[in-house]
């Protein structure tokens, strides 16, 4: 790994002084992510990289990817991952336990594998001219030239990537997107429906979940004045997917201290 | 300031995200490692680019980060549905296919 | 030499007759046995007029040939079919559709009983058909076709009553056996082509002189183990007793007048080979030597009156063959022995026909007996043939055996003596054995079962049987007059030189009657003195148990060959079942198998994948670090 | 008639007039593939005629660019062996069809597709003889698998699906590893003067030894499969034991000679050298393959596969020949390849008549047969001896030919052939035995003769066995120039008559 | 610094450009066409830019320019072939793309839902399919004809995308729909990963990311070829993966089970096509030079795929991961154009891409046929008796077996003829052995397809062949059509080929 040295740096020391402190945090980051046992965490692992990196960019000239990378990938791409992290369940955590047998040594062994040998490699490497530096390339300044790349030599795939982007919404859209295949019912129409129904018992809404119970939370079902439950206070989603909580426990008339901690 | 230490270090965050593929089990995280292969290959295209002195290693980069976002839209939407059949992002449960 | 357009009927006219008989079927059952003697006796009067035709022209000119067509022509591998037609064969024609005809007469009747007939004479004009080929071929290549075509012919007759399993598979032993030879002879074929370029007789005669003698030696043996195959020598021999399951004229014909002197013919027709090739012809020799003695044994034990018969007919073949093995000066005995053999062996098979045909089907002479009174024809024609055979004067036996046994005698040396002694205890034994067979089956008291009766056969059986007989008293007489056939047939043989007279001719015929008398004898004091049990009695010496086993040579070829055979069969069958099929499926098994085992890398699992992939970059990464290493 | 394309398009004309009868009519669509295929016999027979015997050159040439950026032709052409074939395969056409007229039936699909699957069988069978461009021989030579597969699959009995599948992978194999040959010589045809496949330019190549060897295996494995030679045989006695009798006769009589064909054709012309070098141990094969087939024959106890293993017998004798480098080997084999067609065709018939009337392959279920259906018996006797290469019977020729063209060059190898011989025998004799002779047995007694339409079906190929065993000549003088162009372009001259070495 | 102006050459470009607008409009008509017309503008809009493109495609056949988008965009005449071969094998598959009953009435329902019932009723369809399929198409023509890394990338990601997200619109069987979109998208993503470090590689190895930059420094370079190498490699993981070579092949199986069959045959015939024009223009061009170091590589993977993937096969119950790992056997074959390098390598990669996918395409279509009362019936031992049932779907499909198992007069044949020919002629001559031994293997499980439709007798289970619709028999008879004609009478399209196939530098 030779001639790779940058003699063109001008902020040489103080560049390796930030590399030594940054790299090995980044690394120490990602791996990280492979250890910890919630998602979330992981996220934010991942979205320390990713500004480390950015610092990187930053430190080698690379002004425009630096601000890019803190703004739309850190910004926006992981908080899109927040996001869905959230929907998926925030707390959810991984066991880190291998299930599948031998996978873990295979994957340890070929990352050292991969890892030794590629570092190994990499100091074999010579390219056969000198590091070059982007003080001539960044004469205009960075973004000015990255545009001028960008919007001469790379307008084509920067006007195909658009369709990527239009794929990529489209997919979103095809994938999450719940299409109201009728129209919903007004509500003269649901409260026609409700008066013409089998029983005029409902006609004034269903029972709210939780009434006479001692616990108001969606899955528990309102109370008769008998005491049993009514099943139609619940969604009926609940009831089936078997959410509906026992309404026994919450009846008014006895205290039992014990329901509410098992709850 | 050598330079090919930043090539180290995307070596090392390129092998990292690769195992994190293998070993995680959360398809998001699975998918988070991926994302951080990106960026190695990323900070790669930029160390070129300063060693070469030219800025096309930069515009792939950019292309990189493009193209990566559309890439989570559309993977977090195969992964939300697939929570949403299964309620699971555990890519283990997802082995109907085999054999 | 002379050509001729007619040779060609000689072996046609049979050979249409079988064909019209085959082709024709059911349709045929009226007139077939008529259109099938009929074709046998047009076949003879051909063979008459080519005699006379013959005897018309000088000594050498008596040879005729007729090319038929190209048969077979490859390269300098040339076979036309054709025919010749010399002295020799000559004799052969003559016997072959003379006894040939007396048969054909004698099954019109013998056979009648059977719905099968016309099929019967198709096979039998078939073979005459065959048998002329062989005798006419003028290249080894043609005899070898009529050579197949009689053993053809032979097991179809044999296996007549195929349906009985016994006489299936003696017909099938039969074919099989003769095939052995059939190889020797192409064997001889093959070392003929290359040797010498040719397969004709008149060819390889020309060359003879400058061939080697390895090669003719190993033809000379070859043509030898073919004729022990046709003419049931030693050790090819172990068909002959079963290919008595045939109709007895069958028997008659084939088994004893002409197809078993195939061999005979072989090693005449061969003379020059054999001149040539010293160590063949005193293989033949002891062939012959052996046989006649092997034979002559079997048939001491015989109680079945056609096998006893076949051994009597392995044994003088055996005389004929040692005779033909002594060179130029026992060919033309050879031939005399096999013309008188064929009268009055031939005579005596009709009569045993005749005999089983009045005792319903029965040939165990011990349930014979007494049966003179009964058959008196019958009696006497067996009985001339009988005299025959034991060579009393003026038989026509007398004239060619003493003539062998003096042959032998005078061969020269210790080989002279020990062959001559041979011959002599041979004679011995013969007049032993066919004397047995007199006394069991026509003196002594009826030993047959109450339901069987006795009586003489009709006039078309008995009147082949008459001029057999008449030929078994004279032809012995006929042929040697003014050594008429020695000399009718020395033009085809090599002059030979001057031998030695060891015994003179009377002293031989002495010491050979001399011997029949003591064999005469010892079988009238065992069988005419005391009473002859009706089932073979049991406790006897071990030699009679291993005569009647044929001593023991179907044991020995079933031990050393069959089993051994079927065994190499089965494994062959198991070893291509489970080893080179089996090698097969493993092959394809394995790779089902290993196909099954790689299926186990898709797991279902999308990480086990990446993880493949990894490896997979792992391994590329790997191979640069060696390569740039 | 002589334009060989034409005659190829023949069959395929009449598989277009078969689709086109009605379902209903199986008798007309039997009828018109039998016109068909006996128009095709009179074409080829006329073909014959105007045949010019010593002519060594192909005749009949044909030419059309077919793939002209592989330099690939429709060429066709023939000399003496493959016209010999071609009039062997399409005589045997419609007797396979006239014998086999129910074979159809009871099978999976229509009639109509078995006759199509014989018409189309049968422009394969005429093209893979004349074929002189490598590649449309290759094409043919693997296309011509899968109608017979059908064909066995489709209409066979027993383990028919398995017996067929078993033949394709097997013939597959060995075709593919003459694909590998066949790029090779294509590649190297490019090297030297312009890719081509023309089978005469291909022969002028120039090539080491060693890549000539190994491209001569890749063709012979291919043929010894096809042949087939030992150890590579264990396909054919399940094919034909499934097989109805008349896709058996297709099976052995036509589409296994193309193996040994292909010897002589492709094998010797384009590796003369390679050749040479093989010959020793490919004689040793032949040789166990003789014996061996023997062997197993007589093991056998279902009649098809016994049949079958008789083949195995008599394809050693005829690769013994190719191989002696004699004229007679030479012209024997090839005239053992015609014969044996014919003889099998008798003996795949005849046993499947018997077969079909009493239900059953096994020998040992037959008993008497001569008693009860005389015409069946004898015509299976008569296709036994000419099995066991009876003199007079067209067989012997051939085998003796083999045997004295071996002989004079290698004597050991004939010597021990010449045991199988004997083996013949017994392999024919004990069926014989068992199945016509001796009483008849139970479930025996009330089987039919063979009727009129059998009768005419198979009155010809006895004919034929009879008339070419008492005279070959017009066969042999169509045969003999052709062998003896292959003998001297190979380098060799008979063996001289060892006579005058005393 | 002065900027001038960007200039495309919108003639050559224009296949992509009407495919693009064609998605553009696509996705207008969701938003503003009703549904009930929605299917069948769909359709419309999708074929006619297909045809559009094709005709397109046609008329630039004989330009010869790198300048079509700044050097991003070549079109020579390989392009043109791959191009047109992409677009025929994408309307035909478009066709069977049109058969309603497979895809789910709506994404975004769960499996089993009262949505998805309620969806299914009222004959809702994911008419967005036409679109995406549009936009892979577009990426597909890109992928061949890019020349340049970032190109490259984005024709890359272009056509994985929206495969990603049809593999998971299957009307039955969701869950291993969506299963095999999952894996599909994760592992893709994984192996664009690999592909873009190699791309940084090659970039730090030639200072330039187009194919002439990196050819140049091939053929000059000063330093080691680390770089060379280490990028080589992984950029070769990524189009490896792409085309289904082993050990990169996990997905296919899996996704090719899961997928719905009509973006499966789309898939299996047209990424491939693409993949490998790829792949082609990329070692011959750009790696040519540096043939050392990569043959090596790819014979030994080429030999490992076809050995691989014909094995497996064998082993396979389900009919369409049996044509997955077929697909991955021919992937094997197919290396062994690449690994010529040559002319005739390349003309007949291009013969065979076009062949096989055709032949692909033709097979899923009768997969798509073959169905019971849950929809399509994909496990073999349901496939028995088949041609009784009805004989001509089984002869067709037995007629595209005969074709992959390369059985002469298919133009399987004409294809691996011409494929190993072209290897051999390179002096590979392991490869093309270990491709004529595992052609062998392959053969087997081709017949036992074969053999379990023809002589196996029929199970009463109600599998049963539905009569296809129309478009969907235009489908299969037109693959027949091709895979006979190809095979009986190839010498119009190999000369076509042969007068086109020259990569321009």
């Amino acid at each position: 790994m030779i001639e790779l040295a940058l003699a063109v740096g001008q902020t040489q020391t103080p560049e390796a002084v930030m590399f030594w402190i940054l790299a090995p945090l980044t690394v120490a980051a990602a791996f990280g992510m492979l250890l910890v046992k919630k998602a979330v965490h992981s996220a934010i692992l991942m979205a320390s990289v990713m500004i480390n990196l950015a610092i990187f960019y930053i430190a080698q000239d690379a002004l425009f990817l630096g601000i890019v990378q803190i703004v739309v990938y850190t910004g926006a791409v992981m908080m899109l991952f927040l996001f869905i992290l959230m929907l998926v369940g925030v707390d959810s955590s991984d066991s880190l336990t291998e299930t599948i047998t031998g996978l873990r040594p295979i994957a340890i062994t070929a990352a050292v594998g991969f890892g030794g040998l590629m570092v190994s490699l990499l100091s074999r490497a010579t390219l056969g001219r000198s590091a070059v530096g982007l003080q001539v390339a960044n004469e205009n300044g960075n973004v000015k030239g990255i545009a001028q790349l960008l919007f001469s030599t790379y307008v084509w795939p920067f006007e195909v990537v658009s369709a990527l982007l239009i794929t990529a919404a489209l997919g979103a859209m095809v994938l999450a997107h719940h299409q109201r295949l009728q129209t919903r019912p007004t509500q003269r129409e649901l409260s026609t429906e409700r008066f013409r129904g089998i029983s005029l018992a409902n006609a004034a809404g269903l029972p709210a979940p939780g009434v006479f119970a001692r616990h108001n939370a969606v899955d528990v079902p309102a109370l008769l004045p008998d005491g049993s439950p009514a099943a139609n206070s619940v969604n009926a989603t609940l009831e089936a997917r078997g959410d509906m909580l026992n309404s026994g426990a919450f009846e008014l008339g006895k205290i039992d201290t014990s329901a509410g901690e098992e709850k | 300031m050598d330079a090919a230490n930043y090539l180290y270090l995307s070596v090392l965050l390129f092998t990292i995200g690769a195992v994190g593929v293998v070993v995680r089990r959360n398809a998001i995280v699975v998918f988070m490692c991926i994302e951080l292969m990106l960026n190695a290959a990323n900070l790669a295209f930029v160390t070129f680019s300063r060693i070469n002195g030219d800025l096309n290693g930069q515009v792939v980069a950019f292309f990189t980060m493009v193209v990566a976002a559309c890439e989570v839209v559309v993977g977090l939407a195969i992964i939300v549905t697939i929570y949403r059949s299964r309620r699971s992002a555990s890519v283990d449960d997802a082995s109907l296919l085999k054999r | 030499m002379t050509t001729s357009n007619s040779l060609v009927y000689l072996i046609a006219l049979p050979l249409l007759g079988a064909i019209i008989l085959i082709l024709a079927g059911r349709r045929a059952d009226k007139w077939g046995h008529i259109l099938g003697t009929l074709m046998s006796a047009s076949s003879f009067v051909v063979g008459l007029y080519q005699l006379s035709q013959m005897l018309g022209r000088s000594n050498q000119a008596r040879p005729v040939t007729q090319k038929l067509f190209e048969w077979i022509s490859v390269g300098t591998f040339k076979v036309d079919a054709a025919l010749l037609l010399d002295q020799l064969s000559i004799c052969f024609v003559l016997l072959i559709t003379g006894v040939g005809t007396l048969i054909h007469i004698y099954s019109i009747s013998y056979m009648s009983h059977d719905h099968d007939r016309r099929r019967f004479f198709a096979y039998l004009n078939l073979f005459i058909a065959a048998m002329l080929l062989l005798v006419l071929g003028n290249s080894y290549l043609n005899l070898y076709v009529g050579w197949e075509g009689v053993g053809l012919a032979s097991y179809l007759l044999i296996g007549f009553w195929n349906q009985k399993p016994a006489y299936a598979t003696a017909s099938k032993k039969a074919f099989v056996m003769n095939r052995i030879g059939d190889m020797g002879l192409s064997f001889a074929i093959m070392i003929a082509f290359a040797s010498v370029g040719t397969v004709s007789f008149e060819g390889i005669k020309e060359h003879v002189h400058h061939t080697s003698t390895g090669a003719l030696t190993a033809i000379g043996i070859m043509l030898l183990v073919a004729a022990t195959g046709k003419s049931a020598q030693f050790p090819l021999q172990a068909w002959l007793g079963d290919a008595m399951a045939g109709p007895t004229p069958v028997s008659a014909l084939i088994h004893a007048a002409t197809m078993v002197t195939a061999g005979v013919y072989l090693i005449t027709r061969s003379s020059f080979i054999f001149d040539a090739a010293p160590t063949a012809q005193l293989l033949v020799v002891i062939v012959g030597a052996i046989t006649l003695l092997f034979g002559a044994l079997i048939g001491t034990a015989k109680d079945d009156i056609k096998k006893a018969l076949a051994a009597s007919t392995m044994s003088q073949i055996g005389y004929m063959i040692l005779g033909a093995g002594l060179g130029p000066v026992g060919y033309a005995f050879a031939i005399m022995h096999l013309l008188t053999h064929g009268f009055f062996k031939a005579g005596m098979f009709l009569g045993a026909g005749s005999v089983m045909h009045g005792m319903n089907d029965e040939v165990n002479m011990r349930k014979y007996g007494a049966l003179r009174k009964f058959m008196p024809i019958t009696f006497a024609t067996f009985g001339l043939g009988y005299l025959a055979i034991l060579g009393v004067p003026p038989f026509a036996g007398f004239y060619s055996k003493d003539m062998i046994i003096e042959t032998a005698f005078n061969s020269g040396g210790t080989k002279g003596i020990i062959l001559g002694s041979v011959t002599l205890l041979g004679a011995g034994i013969t007049a032993f054995y066919m004397t047995r067979v007199m006394i069991l089956t026509f003196t002594g008291k009826s030993r047959w079962d109450e339901e069987v009766h006795p009586h003489e056969s009709p006039l078309l059986m008995w009147l082949p049987m008459a001029v057999l007989a008449i030929g078994s008293v004279s032809s012995g007489f006929l042929l040697s007059r003014g050594d008429a056939l020695v000399n009718w047939l020395a033009p085809l043989f090599e002059e030979h030189g001057e031998h030695s007279e060891l015994l003179k001719p009377i002293v031989v015929s002495g010491l050979a009657l001399m011997m029949v008398a003591i064999g005469v004898a010892i079988a009238f004091l065992k069988y005419s003195r005391q009473e002859v049990a009706s089932v073979a009695p049991e406790d006897v010496s071990v030699f009679t148990k291993i005569a009647r086993q044929d001593l023991m040579q179907d044991r020995f070829n079933e031990a050393v060959f069959m089993r051994p055979g079927q065994h190499l069969t089965q494994v062959l069958v198991k070893t291509d079942e489970a080893v080179i099929d089996g090698a097969v499926r493993g092959v394809g098994q394995m790779a089902m198998g290993s196909g099954a085992l790689l299926r186990g890398v898709q797991s279902g699992f999308v990480r086990s994948y990446a993880a493949l992939i990894l490896v997979g970059a792992v391994l590329l990464i790997a191979a640069i670090w060696v390569v740039t290493n | 008639m002589n334009s060989l394309t034409l005659l190829m398009l023949l069959p395929i004309f009449g598989s277009v007039a078969v689709a086109a009868t009605p379902k209903a009519k199986e008798t007309l669509t039997k009828q018109v593939a039998l016109a068909t295929t006996l128009i095709v016999a009179a074409a080829t027979i006329a073909m014959a005629v105007s045949f010019q015997r010593d002519n060594v050159d192909l005749q009949f040439v044909e030419k059309y660019s077919w793939i002209p950026t592989f330099g690939i032709n429709f060429a066709v052409g023939i000399d003496g062996l493959a016209l010999v074939l071609i009039l062997m395969s399409t005589i045997l056409a419609p007797i396979v069809v006239l014998a086999g007229w129910n074979e159809s039936h009871g099978g999976r699909w229509s009639v109509k597709v078995f006759y199509i699957l014989i018409l189309v069988l049968e422009t394969m069978m005429i093209g893979v003889f004349a074929a002189t461009d490598v590649f449309l021989f290759y094409v043919i030579f693997e296309a011509m698998l899968i109608p017979v597969y059908f064909l066995i699959g489709g209409y066979g009995s027993g383990q028919r699906s398995a017996a067929a599948v078993k033949f394709l992978i097997y013939s597959l194999f060995g075709g593919l590893l003459m694909l590998a040959s066949i790029i090779a010589l294509y590649v190297m045809s490019g090297d030297q003067g312009g890719h081509t496949f023309d089978l005469q330019a291909l022969s002028q190549l120039q090539m080491s030894s060693t890549t000539q060897n190994f491209l001569f295996l890749g063709f012979f494995i291919a043929f010894a499969i096809k042949a087939p030679l030992w150890p590579l045989h264990t396909w054919l006695p399940d094919a034909a034991e499934s097989a109805t009798p008349g896709t058996s006769v297709l099976l052995l009589g036509v589409l296994d000679k193309v193996g040994t064909f292909g010897m002589i054709r492709y094998c010797l012309t384009l590796f003369p050298d390679a050749s040479k070098t093989f010959t020793p141990m490919i004689l040793i094969l032949a040789v166990i393959s003789i014996v061996y087939g023997a062997f197993l024959a007589i093991g056998q106890r279902d009649l098809k596969r016994l049949i079958a293993f008789t083949s195995i017998s008599h394809f050693g004798f005829i690769t013994m020949g190719i191989f002696a480098m004699t004229s007679q080997g030479h012209s024997g084999a090839t005239l053992y390849m015609f014969n044996h067609g014919f003889s099998t065709a008798a003996l795949f018939l005849v046993g499947g008549w018997m077969i079909s009337r009493r239900g059953s392959s096994t020998i040992a279920d037959f008993g008497g047969l001569q008693r009860v259906t005389p015409v069946m018996a004898w015509s299976f006797f008569l296709a036994g001896m000419s099995s066991l290469a009876l003199p007079g019977m067209s067989s012997f020729v051939s085998e003796f030919l083999v045997l004295v063209g071996t002989f004079t060059r290698y004597p050991v190898h004939a010597v021990i052939a010449t045991f199988g011989i004997v083996l013949a025998a017994l392999y024919i004799l004990i069926p014989v035995q068992k199945a016509l002779h001796g009483p008849t047995t139970a479930g025996n007694e009330n089987l039919s003769d063979l009727n009129l339409r059998e009768k005419i079906a198979i009155a010809p190929v006895i004919a034929i066995i009879i008339a070419i065993g008492f005279y070959p000549a017009p066969l042999l003088k169509v045969i003999n120039p052709a062998s003896a162009h292959v003998i001297a372009q190979l380098g060799f001259t008979d063996p001289a008559p060892t006579n005058g070495d005393k | 610094m002065e900027f001038s102006a960007p200039v495309l050459n919108y003639t050559l470009l224009s296949p992509m450009l009407i495919l693009l607008g064609g998605a553009l409009i696509g996705v207008l008509v969701e938003a503003f066409v009703s549904k009930a017309l929605r299917p069948i503008t769909q359709l419309s809009v999708t074929l006619g830019s297909l045809v559009l493109a094709l005709v397109q495609v046609w008329k630039i056949r004989n330009e010869q320019s790198t300048g079509a988008a700044m050097g991003s965009v070549v079109i020579d005449g390989p392009a043109v072939l791959l191009q047109a071969s992409i677009l025929i094998i994408s309307i035909i598959s478009v066709f069977l793309i049109a058969d309603t009953e497979q895809f789910t009435a709506l994404a975004a329902s769960l499996p089993g839902s009262e949505e998805e019932r309620h969806a299914l009723q009222t004959g809702n369809q994911v008419t967005e399919v036409y679109p995406l399929t549009l936009f892979a198409v577009a990426g597909m023509l890109l992928f061949p004809v890019s020349n340049d890394l970032i190109t490259l990338f984005v024709a890359l990601e272009m056509l994985s995308l929206p495969l990603y997200l049809m593999a998971g619109l299957s009307r039955r069987r969701r869950l291993a729909s969506q299963e095999s979109a999952l894996k599909y998208f994760l592992l893709g993503a994984f192996s664009s990963a690999f592909f873009l470090f190699g791309a940084a590689f090659l970039y730090g190895y030639s200072a330039s990311i187009t194919f002439a930059g990196i050819r140049d420094a091939v053929v000059g370079s000063g330093g080691n070829d680390v770089f060379l190498l280490i990028g080589i490699a992984f950029l070769s993981v990524g189009l490896l993966f792409k085309v289904g070579a082993v050990p990169f092949h996990a997905w296919s199986p899996d996704v090719y089970q899961g997928a719905p069959t009509p973006v499966t045959a789309f898939m299996a015939a047209a990424t491939k096509v693409a993949a490998f024009g790829a792949m082609l223009r990329i070692y011959y061009t750009s790696f040519a030079n540096a043939q050392w170091s990569w043959t090596p590589m790819l014979t030994i993977i080429a030999i490992i795929t076809m050995v691989f993937g014909s094995l497996v096969a064998i082993a396979q119950r389900d009919v369409k991961r049996m044509l997955a790992y077929s697909s991955i056997a021919h992937a094997g074959f197919l290396l062994t154009g690449v690994i010529a390098l040559n002319k005739a390598g390349l003309e007949a990669s291009i013969f065979y891409l076009f062949a096989y996918g055709i032949t692909t395409v033709g097979g899923f279509a009768i997969v798509t046929l073959v169905r019971d009362s849950a929809g399509e019936v994909t496990d073999l031992n349901r496939w028995k008796g088949l041609g009784k049932r009805s004989p001509w779907v089984a002869t067709a499909f037995a007629g595209f077996l005969l074709s992959f198992a390369g059985i002469p007069l298919t133009s399987g044949f004409i294809g691996k003829f011409s494929i190993f020919s072209a290897a051999y002629e390179s002096g590979a001559k392991s490869v093309v052995i270990a491709g004529v031994l595992s052609s062998a293997i392959a053969a087997f499980f081709y017949i036992r397809v074969i053999v379990l439709m023809f002589f196996t007798d029929p199970v009463e289970d109600g599998t049963s062949v539905v009569i296809p619709s129309s478009l969907t028999s235009v489908t299969v008879i037109f693959s027949m059509i091709v895979t006979i004609a190809l095979g009986v009478f190839p010498a119009p399209v190999l000369n076509f080929i042969s007068t086109l196939a020259t990569f321009i530098r």
